[in-house]
């Protein structure tokens, strides 16, 4: 099963869309080896949050994907 | 028993807080806070989007950690997704208490959470196009008053 | 310019605060309080007296406070005095402002200075009669928040 | 004309109503003195504060008295 991305906020724009669907990978690193070069540097910006099926991943090198997990990337929130 | 909601539409806040204030009727003090799309600035849309997995979930851990913290017999949170236009309301919380300070200071914590710390991303349409809003300082001092006061 | 009422009978919380929005659409941040008399605890009626050369005065006054004070773009302080009945609504202050922090603020030192600081007196109806109510330290202690504010 | 006295809270009780005319006087203390001892007691305490047609006054021994003045005693107001 592919790994399903979803791209928050601006990383959407760009992404060119607010989800997608790649390959499974072992690793987030190896997953963001496999995109674009301007996607891959925007989603691997230390600001940039990352969560696995809902849950905020709190060491991003440490984390090992799953086929079929789903990857949302998170941008700062906005402010009031 | 908090009572959290992420709506897709629109909602009268004024209504919420007569039915608040009725659902409520034990207690002696209700405060309130509503926040709208400002008109004017030229801001003719604002659009916030949330992940459903991680927003909901984040307005009902924000509730449980307002009602663990002060003694509140009854909470509302509402929040907004979506467009929206100038004028229309973007989020209510209100607070029963028995005590005025309890009421005050519960909405106050959970506007900031909201606020600075909780997951929408927002953005403007202004007349070239829409624009992402960045974090603002103000969030995170206003975060970072509840830490202090913990701290005492 | 502020809205100041002191009524001698009841009045609708819900549709002020609606009104309220209405007339202040410009605004961004509606914050508001509404102290109710509490049911329960044996209290039969409050009855709340005032004297109107001090009391509407007073209010006044502190509207004019809140003003210079906090950038609110619409304030309103509705008071009841008389006899009153469990449930019924006493005060609503609500404050209008662009940014969140002011609004609640200025409610929040409103409702101070009226409960600790205004020109009422109260007396509760029990079972054997009644009761004037004596003032309470921590009014003393939550009017005393804001003058360690200003010396900051 | 003779001065008005005005009863709030639980003087009122004491006084016997909230209301009350007494011949003219110039000074608080002679006020005062012209009442029943337990309302004399109770309107004079120190934090009984006095108002002058709705003035409250700064210094109470020093206060002169006019024909027709209303005089107000308020004890401290009730808590929330």
């Amino acid at each position: 099963m592919p790994l399903r991305l979803v791209f928050l906020g601006r990383l959407a724009d760009v992404a060119g869309a607010g989800e997608r669907e790649v390959a499974a990978v072992p690793s987030i690193a190896a997953l963001l080896a496999g995109l674009e070069p301007e996607l891959s540097a925007a989603l691997g910006a230390a600001r940039i949050r990352i969560a696995v099926n809902g849950n905020v991943v709190a060491d991003r090198a440490m984390f090992t994907l799953r086929d079929g997990d789903e990857v949302a990337f998170l941008p700062p929130v906005s402010g009031g | 028993m908090a009572d959290v909601r992420l709506l897709t539409g629109s909602f009268d806040a004024a209504v919420e807080i007569e039915r608040f204030l009725a659902a409520n009727g034990e207690a002696g003090g209700v405060a309130s806070f509503i926040g709208r799309v400002r008109p004017g600035g030229g801001v003719e849309a604002l659009e916030l989007s949330h992940y459903e997995p991680l927003t909901l979930p984040g307005m009902q851990a924000l509730a449980a950690e307002v009602e663990a913290r002060w003694q509140v017999t009854g909470l509302l949170i509402v929040h907004r997704s979506g467009v929206m236009l100038p004028g229309e309301a973007i989020v209510l919380v209100a607070a029963a208490a028995h005590h005025r300070r309890e009421a005050i200071e519960a909405v106050d914590f959970a506007m900031d959470h909201l606020k600075g710390d909780s997951w929408f991303w927002k953005r403007e349409k202004r007349a070239d196009g829409w624009h992402w809003i960045e974090p603002r300082e103000r969030d995170f001092s206003d975060l970072a008053r509840w830490d202090e006061k913990s701290a005492n």
